[in-house]
């Protein structure tokens, strides 16, 4: 007797079933193959000078990358992946846990060159004149699209299940998963 | 060779009765040996990082004991009019059981007032460190079971001012009664090691 | 409440005359009202507001041997993975989650809910009376059960599975190194399952404790019925570490707690302190019910009751508290005083000892008894050779030095399952075989149930063995994959060929199983020519159970039924009367030697516990995406358990006619 | 790949040599008893007669007790006791025998376990004898190791089945292990604790060698890596600094001093590549740094695309590292 709500009920769970399949495995996936568009090559005219300092910010204009970084912010590893990297190279030797040092602050989205994956994925590549170092070539393309959604998960731009959790080490602000985008921090070069 | 049939009459005996011959009152111990056993390990793993931890507490001063201490002896008093409902209850007096039920939710609430602000007063956070988490953890496990103690409480003495009556009900405060001394007998060793032990050297 | 009233109208539910009081045994007109009143409502909502313990109990049964196909599947799969060095079957990936999947589903999904299920169903038949206690709390411990497990295989679907293992050791499944949801599910899977076998713990220990039939003393009730007593207890006891672990885990992952985080005062090893504490009773809870069916078992198929039922008892209560006092033997590896893993080396060996006397008493009570050698008795045999030898390796676990040779290789993945499918798998077969009749009234075929046990006992011993060797070689666990030329392809092999006989006696019993359900032969209330009372009433129980409730005057009531007194004084009882027919009234006895005591109202079946089950589902997925979901999910919880609680006029007025103080 | 010894059952050391006498006496000891309680059992359906289900139960033993069965019973309980208590004893005492293990003038080493490869460092009283090296230690026969663990990222586990029982790695802990190698050797170990993705190919090798062979390899472990020679091998170098390698290796006497990879300054004189996943030739080296995914799905190095000869220059310099 009570089909009708029942049937109604069963196509709702449906609905909700499917597109949580969609979410959950575009977040959970974890692509262990290189993008075959990946290319890394070396750079044969600006030698390396150090870990922390790969090389000089390039002169040449700069060139937007073709895609936005679509399948790496809205997958949870891959934003991972970008957290190590950014241990991994030191890059809170400038920008600290977000906060800012001699580089600029991370956790507010008000940036020099732009927020947008793409600006922010050529500002790696090509580095920006006064400090910011060129990792083009130093690093392959994947890798810093991952740093990319982690750096933009400091400032809450991502979605909060892919953001991730506190890290196995000293606290220096909440988890990137806890953030809100904020507004421009004064002070805050 | 086998016995005929022959009847045991039952038909005789009480269909309710207090403390362990009810049904309810096991069902109580299953859920207080199930809290208690939480509460036990939650004390367990504080004490282990403490003994991991150089200093104790990390990162913070010991947590201010006035709160604590006046919320102790709250909780400690409720057990009077928890007493006296129990009583009424066991004398089937259903006036007097509302209005002591009555009395125990204020208890009940006054705590939960004063629990906000013993929180305040533990100056720190659970993200801040591993005592900060273990801290919150215990206060926050032994706030829930006065929360839904509480929320029990509340809904039994509104049954007991408009639902239907019947002899169960009186069982079911006195169990309720049961489980709030539980909940304030775990408390005096949540006390001592949240507000006692940091001050140990 | 409507669906109340829509209830009320069924034709199921047309209350009896109240002067129906029960006693005339089957056939009588109280009996029909009986039945009336116990049987569940009809109509999808009735089967949604069952509280019948056996309905309950054939779903939750159903379900867990769903879960435990399932991840016996998965295990298959990760035999045909491992069958050749460097395969490409699956991926390191999938296979983490595929052993994952396969560990946290047999242990939390199978072993022990699969164990207080048939509890649920047999308890009340064994113990001579109408329903377990709490039934509608029964209800709801299934449902939450059923929700928890779905949820876990539907992200196991959409590629969201955890992959940290059943243990799930931090810091590699806390928020640093397992990023996205799959670890949060896992944790709120063990909220799920763990809450449920509480529930059902509460629920054993009150039935057991108030609801036997009159005469039924403690030292009179089956030695099944002791084994899931002592196991609900150790479910008490051992159940809360894993939930507080869990919660911790998920906490450090979802609001930046530091339990785990050395670098702010937290500890990896707490979690396994917190786990294994946990994790070791939850072998015994998987065995000692096992133990129970051996018990129902042997006596039957050896013609005589058992012998040494004291020390059998007391075994188990030993098993139960040695189990406490040897989780560490699970982290020898871990640099912990060495005088403590002594201590746990002794108790990890002594605990050997409680089993033996089982064991020894078992082989009395064969070799005095008249053997009927049917497939129940032949799956209790298996038992003696498998979890036999899986113990011996238990005993060589237990002493460090060798377990640091060979802890976490495959020679453990040998042991654990020599214990487990020994010691609780073969005997659940043979309680299948032996109980399948009284639930659903008809034989299993024997020849396919030889067939299966053949099977089954070479296959296990054709996959499992090999893994002994493989670990004295080296080989570690939880590997994806393994090079060739490590001396370690062959025995691999012979593991997954055995594994495919395995599949094919499963098969055969899904089989037997189904067919049986048609073509079987009727069985008759007591085929077995069995002692305990479950065999007194038809097959299949009728909805009340016992028509009139047996008064009790041995161990094996049906063995040793009432005698008049030989010096002519008045007969013994021999059943029970005066009990409401109209409404649920059942019969409440003393605890120590079951004299009547109570005659308690039971609640009418309500859709309420799965109200509250749905409502509480919502909170714990709820809280893996925010901590907010903890403060508006637990709204509807209060107002489903209100609902639940809050009584029914009609029913109170039936009561009230009923009521009798104190 | 280095055919090497891994078996609890074949010891090289007096640490596995210990656990294997302790092994051969319970193995002994359990397999009598299995054979015991088989045989019991066996005894018990043969001189049990039959009967059907529909038989009358024998209830004799209600009425009177059955006190030969209890005396073999409790003879049997006393029995398992007895074998019990001896195998604790003996279990404590192989215990007592492992701690004794004399460490007088021992190898100083501190392995830090990574997902998924094992950094190596030989402690030395003069920090410039100290070295590093990855996945391979090379220790003198006869003369005890004491190997400092530390993990740094998640729980690992060192175990060389040969040579002695295994040691957890735990993040914020440090633990210790000592053994000695008295035959040389190669022995395979791996991790035995589960760490992920890449948990399976995560193994290293121990190559016990005479003193004086062991002080040799020490010494060149010691040099820092000489300059390449003019053409290939310094436009090895060249493409090695200027891609992404030198982000997380490490060549000591150049500018590559990262270390969240192995250090590669000896890698020429390794056996393996990729903590024991492929064979240190060339051709796995060109696979290895073209597409590690291929190889070790899941591992944290990034591939590398180099044309043909950029490839060649950088193997081939790479195999210059002796």
């Amino acid at each position: 007797m009570r089909t009708p709500p029942l049937r109604m009920a069963g196509t709702a769970v449906l609905a909700l079933a499917s597109s949580l399949a969609l979410c959950a495995c575009e977040r959970e996936m974890r692509r262990f193959e290189t993008p075959p568009d990946n290319r890394a090559a070396p750079r044969p005219e600006a030698p390396r000078t150090s870990a922390l300092q790969p090389a000089e910010a390039r002169s040449d204009p700069v060139r937007l990358p073709a895609g936005n970084g679509e399948g790496y912010e809205d997958n949870a590893y891959n934003v991972a992946q970008g957290k190590r990297l950014y241990r991994w190279f030191n890059c809170a030797g400038c920008h600290a846990q977000g906060g800012g040092g001699m580089g600029p602050a991370l956790i507010d989205d008000q940036w020099r060159y732009g927020s947008e994956p793409a600006q922010v994925f050529s500002t790696i590549m090509q580095g920006r004149p006064n400090g910011m170092p060129s990792f083009g070539g130093h690093l392959s393309e994947d890798q810093v699209w991952q740093l990319t959604a982690y750096v933009r998960s400091m400032s809450g731009q991502l979605r909060k299940d892919t953001a991730p959790g506190r890290a196995d080490a000293l606290q220096a602000n909440e988890p990137e998963a806890a953030r809100d985008r904020e507004p421009a921090r004064p002070g805050a070069k | 060779m086998t016995a005929p049939r022959r009847e045991l009459d039952v038909s005789a005996l009480p269909s309710y009765a207090f403390g362990h011959r009810s049904l309810m009152w096991w069902g109580t111990f299953g859920l207080i040996a199930i809290e208690g056993t939480i509460f036990a390990i939650a004390i367990g793993a504080y004490l282990y990082l403490r003994s991991q931890a150089d200093s104790w507490p990390l990162g913070a001063p010991p947590p201010d004991l006035l709160w604590g201490s006046a919320n102790t002896l709250i909780l400690l008093a409720s057990i009077w009019p928890n007493q006296k409902a129990k009583r009424a209850a066991e004398a089937r007096d259903l006036v007097r059981t509302r209005g002591w039920l009555l009395v125990c939710l204020l208890f009940a609430l006054a705590f939960l007032v004063l629990r906000g602000f013993e929180f305040a007063a533990l100056h720190t956070r659970w993200d801040h460190n591993a005592y900060g988490s273990v801290v919150w953890t215990l206060l926050g496990l032994h706030t829930v079971h006065l929360l839904t103690d509480t929320y029990d409480t509340a809904v039994l003495d509104v049954l007991l001012f408009t639902g239907p009556m019947e002899g169960q009900r009186f069982v079911d405060v006195s169990e309720n009664a049961l489980y709030w001394y539980f909940v304030v007998f775990s408390w005096l060793p949540i006390y001592a090691v949240i507000y006692g032990v940091p001050r140990l050297h | 409440m409507n669906d109340e009233r829509a209830m009320q109208q069924q034709p199921g539910r047309t209350p009896a005359p109240p002067h129906l009081k029960d006693g005339p045994g089957p056939g009588s007109p109280e009996a029909a009202a009986l039945d009336a009143t116990w049987r569940d409502p009809p109509g999808l909502l009735g089967w949604l507001a069952a509280v019948n313990h056996k309905a309950i109990a054939r779903r939750f049964i159903v379900t867990t041997f769903c879960f435990f196909v399932a991840g016996g599947l998965l295990a298959f799969v990760m035999r045909l993975q491992l069958a050749r060095p460097g395969a490409r079957l699956v991926g390191p990936d999938l296979y983490n989650q595929l052993f994952t999947m396969h560990g946290s589903t047999m242990m939390f999904l199978f072993a022990v809910p699969v164990m207080q299920a048939v509890a649920v169903y047999l308890l009340p038949l064994m113990l001579g009376t109408r329903s377990v206690a709490f039934p509608r709390l029964n209800a709801f411990a299934y449902w939450i059960f059923l929700f928890g497990g779905l949820m876990l295989y539907a992200v196991f679907a959409l590629g969201a599975a955890p992959d940290v293992g059943w243990f799930s050791y931090v810091p590699l499944a806390g928020p640093d190194y397992s990023p996205g949801k799959r670890t949060d599910f896992w944790a709120q899977m063990i909220t799920f399952t763990e809450l449920s076998a509480l529930l059902e713990a509460i629920v054993v220990i009150t039935t057991v404790f108030k609801l036997r039939a009159p005469g039924m003393a403690l030292n009179r009730i089956p030695l099944f019925a002791w084994a899931m007593l002592v196991t609900a207890f150790m479910v008490l006891f051992a159940m809360p570490a894993v939930m507080l672990a869990s919660t911790t885990l998920i906490t450090d992952r979802l609001v930046g707690t530091h339990f785990y985080n050395p670098a702010e005062g937290g500890d990896a090893v707490l979690w396994q302190h917190l786990f294994w504490f946990f994790g070791h009773p939850e072998v015994y809870l998987i065995f000692l019910p096992g133990l129970g069916f051996l018990s129902a078992i042997i006596p039957t198929f050896a013609r005589r009751p058992i012998f040494g039922y004291t020390a059998m008892v007391l075994a188990l209560i030993a098993t139960a508290f040695l189990a406490f006092g040897l989780w560490v033997h699970h982290m020898f590896a871990v640099n912990l005083p060495e005088l403590g893993k002594s201590f746990f080396t002794a108790a990890s060996m002594l605990i050997a000892i409680p089993s033996a006397v089982q064991i020894f008493c078992w082989i009395a009570t064969l070799c005095s008894g008249r053997l009927d050698f049917k497939t129940p008795l032949l799956f209790a045999l298996g038992f003696f050779f498998i979890l036999v030898l899986g113990g011996l390796t238990g005993i060589m676990l237990a002493s460090v030095p060798l377990d640091l040779q060979v802890h976490d290789s495959y020679f453990v993945v040998a042991h654990l399952h020599y214990v487990l499918i020994g010691g609780a798998v073969f005997p659940l077969f043979g309680a299948f075989y032996y109980w399948y009749p009284k639930i659903t009234g008809r034989l299993m075929s024997e020849r396919l149930g030889r067939w299966n046990f053949w099977l089954f006992f070479v296959g296990f011993n054709v996959t499992f063995f090999p893994m002994h060797l493989l670990g004295l070689r080296g080989m570690p666990r939880r590997v994806y994959t393994y090079q060739a030329g490590l001396g370690w392809d062959t025995l691999n092999l012979v593991a997954t060929l055995g594994s495919w006989i395995i599949a094919l006696s499963a098969l055969l019993f899904v089989v037997n199983a189904l067919r049986s359900l048609r073509r079987g032969a009727p069985a008759g209330p007591n085929p077995w020519g069995a002692g305990t009372l479950e065999w007194a009433t038809e097959s299949p129980p009728p909805p009340c159970n016992f028509h009139a409730i047996p008064v009790v005057h041995g161990r094996d009531p049906l063995w040793e039924p009432p005698r008049a007194a030989a010096d002519g004084g008045p007969p013994p009882f021999t059943h029970v009367g005066g009990l409401a027919a109209h409404t649920r009234e059942l019969l409440a006895t003393t605890v120590l030697d079951a004299r009547p005591d109570l005659r308690v109202n039971f609640p009418d079946p309500t859709i309420w516990p799965l109200v509250s089950a749905l409502a509480v589902t919502v909170l714990f997925i709820g809280s893996i995406f925010t901590p907010w979901a903890v403060v508006w999910g637990s709204i509807p919880i209060a107002i489903a358990l209100t609902a639940w609680f809050w009584p029914r006029r009609a029913e109170t007025a039936v009561h009230l006619r009923l009521e009798q103080g104190p | 790949m280095m055919d090497a010894l891994h078996d609890v059952l074949a010891p090289f050391g007096p640490q596995a040599g210990h656990v294997r006498g302790l092994w051969t006496l319970t193995l002994a000891v359990c397999t009598v008893v299995f054979a015991a309680v088989l045989a019991a059992l066996l005894v018990a359906l043969l001189r049990a007669q039959r009967a059907g289900a529909e038989s009358a139960p024998d209830l004799s033993s209600l009425g009177r007790p059955e006190p030969g069965r209890r005396r073999s019973v409790i003879a049997a309980v006393a029995a398992s006791t007895l074998l019990l208590l001896a195998l604790i004893a003996a279990s404590i005492f192989t215990d007592r025998a492992l701690a004794r293990l004399s460490t007088d003038g021992a190898l100083r080493l501190e392995v830090t376990a990574h997902q998924w490869w094992w950094e190596v460092r030989y402690v030395e009283p003069q920090v410039a004898d100290s070295f590093m090296t990855a996945n391979e230690i090379h220790v003198p026969t006869g003369r005890p190791v004491i190997v400092t663990l530390k993990a740094d990222d998640v729980i690992h586990s060192f175990w060389v089945p040969s040579l002695a029982g295994k040691k957890d790695l735990i993040p914020g802990r440090t633990a210790t292990l000592n053994f000695r190698a008295d035959r040389d050797g190669i022995y395979r170990g791996q991790c035995a604790e589960f760490c992920g993705s890449q948990h399976a190919l995560m193994a290293f090798f121990v190559l016990a060698e005479p003193p004086e062979r062991y002080a040799a390899w020490a010494a060149a472990q010691r040099r820092t890596a000489g300059e390449p020679a003019e053409g290939q091998p310094l436009r090895g170098r060249e493409i090695f600094m200027r891609s992404s390698c030198a982000m997380c290796h490490a060549i000591d006497g150049t500018s590559a001093q990262a270390v969240r990879g192995p250090n590669l300054t000896h890698l020429a004189s390794r056996g393996t590549l990729a903590a024991g996943s492929l064979a240190n030739t060339p051709e796995d080296l060109r696979r290895w740094i073209a597409d590690p995914q291929q190889v070790k799905p899941g591992s944290y190095m990034p591939a590398t695309r180099l044309s043909s000869e950029d490839m060649d220059a950088l193997v081939g310099y790479l195999q210059t590292l002796r």
